[in-house]
């Protein structure tokens, strides 16, 4: 991609792009409608989450990495409170960390059906589209009832959760995860049956298992290769111990595959969460929080929707974080978008982008910028090359 | 393999090209490697298929100490291996990890520009996540940065060249 | 003062001019609605079509760098006058076209083809990207659809013996409908349709989710609500043709509309039903079993009137 | 392998309520109980621990004291600023705040309809005093 051809011709893809309504910025080089590489920039919403950590106290930093991404908000959340908690030596009650388990796989839920919506409407299947958001709707308002938010649920606190899992809300649970299960199981119908979605999906994007083992490939990507990876059974952090979820795989790993991993880890879910409301164990929300937390250096991970969410946090033994390192999935994956789409129709290159369930603003977070007059992107190619070149 | 043999088995892959050796948690081990030796360090661990690199942090202990640190993230189901690459503050460089693993050129590209950590070798230096009018030399990630807390107000922002 | 007021009225009021624009509005209007409402949405209200296209008259045309001007601005007027003109060879409203010579059959056909010709056109004239895969786009399915289309209305064209549509209108009313002994015919025209005005699931040529609104992508202010009002009409006449050929011929207005919205119910269907084909898709799909399928159908028609006759 | 498999669905959603409204008009869906709105103030049970304030991610309390000794506090809330996290709600140690399910659609040109102070009348009454006094230097 820094070679200088000068007859190349580029298709920007992001960040002012109806396929991507993301702030990143790919370039697909195509030949006719082929894709011949591809290359990635990112950074159009640093919002300096990582050094703005180190300017917060613990309480304060769990809100501001809630932002860190507004669909797997309560993953990050979590994995950063059950990191500094750890750190602290403190430990959330298990009614709170049950609670804390429910809520993240309603967001797996949620995040899965907001991924089938948007993956059909890449391959411009609009109806599939409306239906999978329209039933989405019910566990929105689940979570909304729930916690008093549809988005950033603030449900944790440090050293416990704020909100108790009363019988109003099991009630609307069961109901949601009733309805929902019903739709699931017809829209696995519809993506493993329908003939002109097959097409648009079947032999897409695919990885093997090698190559997903080599690009280090996590969550439902890298299980629809039939890479076993799931943080979730292989390292079991909250209730997942006792609770314990079944991975699924597939093994064809092309875009069909990951439809039907993520719809069936949906059923997992759902099971999950009444197991866990059957045995929620009784007790306290939470305990207190020192201010202060004892210096030392801890990795918590977590599985989020889009795959094993790594948090490194280090402290001094102050009221401050003094690093807080994200790596989020999406970035893990990004690597098998731009190998994965090489060789491929520009018209699949959406699609196989969507396929790893892209997270854009997880990515970006970590600078504070302040730009005062935003340059506009230069779309000429033969100016594009040369300035990669110099660059 | 439980965790526990899964790190014996990586501790022994790595072998005494590793300088220092800890346990900050049951679930991980960290090692300290010289930055010469990062490459001998890596290459067994990928040969053996031990894992996939998670993630690289970068470190900074500050002005006063005087060094910046590199972290390589490897993780085998619950076992985290860190390989840990001290550096000076001053000209700090680490060899690319990318001939061995491809993938790990994102994550370089954000330790460059956060940093200023230069990985030697690495295919792709252009930036990652930084502006493209973000001034060279200053690494935001590093505790010299100190972060601009007053926010101009949006009126103010138009009338900027 | 002899002045015939007839022809002028013909072309700007009916069933030319104001009444073919009317019927586009109204008809993208029941088209998005049904959409909608297939996909369980409120949908748009009933001025929304009418509401847009003021809205672009009344903005700012924007003429980009690296075009050439005059067919920047004349192309979206072309392909408009082109649909328009289209009208006047049509039975509109069940009554008889307003004007009918030999062959005006092929006539309305190219005059429909010119708009999406225009369209591919445009966007060929522009220096961005998105139009220029647009562009390709639009006249790859301009090719592959044409001829199927065309063999398909040619069916009943043949076993009236003439290219006249009056004339092939006349020779169906009163027979059992076409849709029923020439299937794959009716079949194929309905496909050919749809290819023809860009909807979805052979939309590719304006995909949104890779090139944005493809050879349209520079527009903005009128030439956009010129080359939309096109489209609009395109669609009222397609079916109308369709509706004339192939559902038992259009009798009154009342059956006009009946069987027109009929048809409007079946392609606003089709459109939830299916993701969108990619260009190779739509270009094989369409060279393999379209045209094959309107040959054979063409071929029927042409043993079978030989055998009767 | 089917072609159309949501046939069925997309013709009986026809005869379905729509999912979607036309937002401002028409029923508006019910708020549920815990929603997170505005947060509400009580003076009288405040002791001006200021942990509301610190532990405030986005910095929108300020609990101003009035007159220390006599406990009489009056917090002034930016509702601009606010992320609707509840941090306060659990620090407080006297459950003096706590958030209404009300006002949540808010709106407006300027900022400064955001800013409400809480407090007792006569504090109020004070603080405002000494403001018009001090003439406007309170930080935004």
């Amino acid at each position: 991609m820094t070679g200088v051809q000068k007859e190349k011709f580029i298709i920007p893809i992001g960040p002012q792009h109806p396929a991507l309504k993301e702030p990143a910025h790919f370039e697909f080089t195509v030949d006719g409608e082929m894709v011949t590489s591809a290359s990635v920039r990112f950074g159009y919403v640093h919002r300096g989450l990582e050094k703005g950590a180190e300017n917060r106290n613990w309480a304060q930093a769990l809100y501001l990495l809630e932002r860190v991404c507004g669909i797997c908000s309560h993953a990050h959340s979590t994995v950063y409170a059950l990191g500094v908690e750890r750190l602290a030596g403190v430990s959330a009650p298990p009614r709170a960390q049950a609670i804390r388990q429910i809520l993240l796989e309603l967001e797996r839920i949620h995040s899965h059906m907001l991924w089938v919506g948007v993956a059909a409407h890449e391959a411009g299947f609009e109806t599939l589209f409306m239906y999978s958001w329209r039933d989405r709707e019910t566990v929105m308002d689940i979570l909304e009832s729930f916690t008093g938010n549809r988005v950033n649920y603030s449900a944790n606190t440090l050293g416990g959760v704020k909100y108790d899992l009363g019988p109003q809300q099991s009630d609307s649970i069961l109901r949601g995860l009733d309805s929902l299960e019903k739709r699931l199981h017809y829209y696995l119908k519809v993506v493993t049956n329908d003939e002109s979605f097959l097409r648009r999906t079947r032999g897409l994007g695919t990885m093997t298992v090698e190559q997903a083992d080599a690009l280090g490939a996590i969550g439902p990507t890298a299980r629809a290769s039939g890479v076993t990876r799931d943080l979730r059974v292989d390292s079991p952090y909250l209730m997942y111990a006792d609770f314990p979820i079944h991975v699924i795989t597939d093994t064809a790993g092309d875009l069909q595959a990951r439809f039907v991993v993520r719809i069936k880890e949906l059923f997992e879910s759902a099971r999950n969460i009444r197991t866990a409301m059957e045995h929620l164990p009784e007790g306290e929300l939470a305990v207190r929080f020192p201010r202060k937390v004892r210096a030392g250096e801890v990795v918590s991970r977590i599985e989020a929707p889009r795959g094993g969410l790594f948090y490194f946090i280090k402290s001094d033994g102050g009221e401050n974080p003094v690093r807080v390192k994200v790596r989020t999935p999406s970035l893990r994956n990004f690597m098998s978008v731009l190998v994965g789409s090489v060789g491929r129709q520009l018209a699949d290159v959406p699609m196989i982008l969507s396929g790893i369930d892209p997270c854009f603003s997880c990515n970006d977070r970590a600078v504070i910028v302040r730009r005062d007059g935003v340059p506009a992107t230069e779309f000429n190619p033969r100016k594009e090359s040369a300035s990669q070149s110099k660059s | 393999m439980n965790t526990e043999e899964l790190l014996a088995q990586a501790v022994q892959l790595v072998g005494d090209r590793a300088s220092a050796q800890s346990v900050p948690e049951p679930n991980r081990i960290d090692l300290a490697v010289e930055p010469g030796r990062l490459l001998e360090c890596v290459q067994p661990l990928v040969e053996a298929h031990w894992g996939y690199l998670s993630a690289v942090t970068g470190l900074d202990h500050g002005p006063q100490d005087g060094h910046l640190e590199v972290l390589y993230h490897f993780c085998q189901k619950a076992a985290v291996l860190t390989l840990r690459v001290m550096l000076p503050r001053e000209a700090p460089a680490v060899p690319s990890v990318c001939g061995l693993i491809p993938s790990a050129t994102l994550f370089e590209r954000e330790l460059m520009e956060m940093f200023g950590i230069t990985c030697e070798g690495t295919p792709d230096t252009r930036r990652l996540f930084l502006s493209d009018d973000w001034p060279a030399g200053v690494y935001p990630l590093r505790k010299d940065y100190i972060v601009p807390t007053q926010t101009k107000a949006p009126e103010e922002k138009g009338s900027q060249p | 003062m002899s002045i015939d007021i007839a022809p002028i009225l013909k072309m700007l009021v009916f069933p030319g001019g104001l009444t073919l624009l009317a019927l586009g509005l109204l008809y993208e209007y029941i088209d998005r609605k049904l959409v909608a409402r297939f996909q369980n949405r409120v949908g748009p209200r009933v001025l929304q079509p009418l509401a847009d296209t003021i809205k672009l008259l009344a903005k700012e045309e924007v003429i980009p760098q690296g075009v050439i001007p005059l067919f920047f601005v004349s192309l979206p007027v072309v392909a408009l006058a082109g649909v328009l003109t289209a009208g006047l060879y049509i039975p509109m409203a069940g009554l008889a076209p307003a004007y009918s010579l030999p062959g005006d059959l092929i006539i309305t056909v190219f005059l429909l083809g010119l708009l999406t010709l225009c369209i591919g056109l445009a966007g060929a004239n522009t220096a961005d990207r998105f139009s220029l895969v647009g562009a390709t786009r639009t006249l790859t399915q301009l090719f592959s659809y044409e001829a199927p289309f065309l063999l398909a209305l040619l069916c009943p064209a043949i076993l009236a013996d003439s290219w006249q549509i009056s004339v092939v209108h006349r020779s169906v009313l009163g027979h059992v409908w076409m849709a029923l002994p020439m299937a794959i015919g009716f079949f194929v025209a309905v496909i050919g349709l749809m290819g023809k005005l860009e909807l979805a699931p052979f939309d590719a040529p304006e995909a949104e989710s890779e090139i944005v609104a493809g050879a349209l992508t520079e527009y903005s202010g009128r030439g956009l609500a010129l080359f939309r009002l096109g489209k609009d009409v395109a669609l009222v006449l397609g079916i109308t043709l369709v509706a004339a050929f192939y559902l038992g011929g259009l009798a009154n207005p009342l059956e006009f509309l009946l069987k027109t919205l009929g048809l409007l119910v079946l392609v606003a269907a089709l459109q939830a039903l299916f993701a969108r084909l990619r260009i190779d898709q739509t270009v094989g799909l369409w060279w393999r079993i379209g045209a094959l399928l309107a040959l054979v159908q063409l071929l029927i028609v042409v043993l079978l009137k030989g055998v009767i006759l | 392998m089917k072609i159309g498999s949501m046939l069925g669905e997309i013709f009986r959603s026809v005869f379905r309520k729509p999912a979607t409204v036309q937002y401002p008009y028409g029923d508006r869906q019910a708020v549920p109980e815990r929603l997170r709105g505005t947060i509400r103030f009580d003076p009288e049970k405040c002791t001006g621990c200021t942990l509301c304030m610190m532990d405030c991610p986005a910095n929108a309390i300020e609990i101003i004291a009035i007159d220390k000794p006599n406990k009489r506090f009056i917090m002034r809330f930016h509702a601009d600023r606010c992320t609707y996290c509840a941090q306060c709600v659990v620090n407080c140690r006297f459950k003096c705040i706590e958030m209404s399910n009300e006002q949540w659609e808010r709106a407006a040109l300027t900022r400064e309809p955001f800013t409400v102070i809480y407090g007792r009348d006569e504090d109020l009454k004070k603080f405002l005093e000494r403001t018009s006094l001090e003439g406007v230097k309170e930080k935004p």
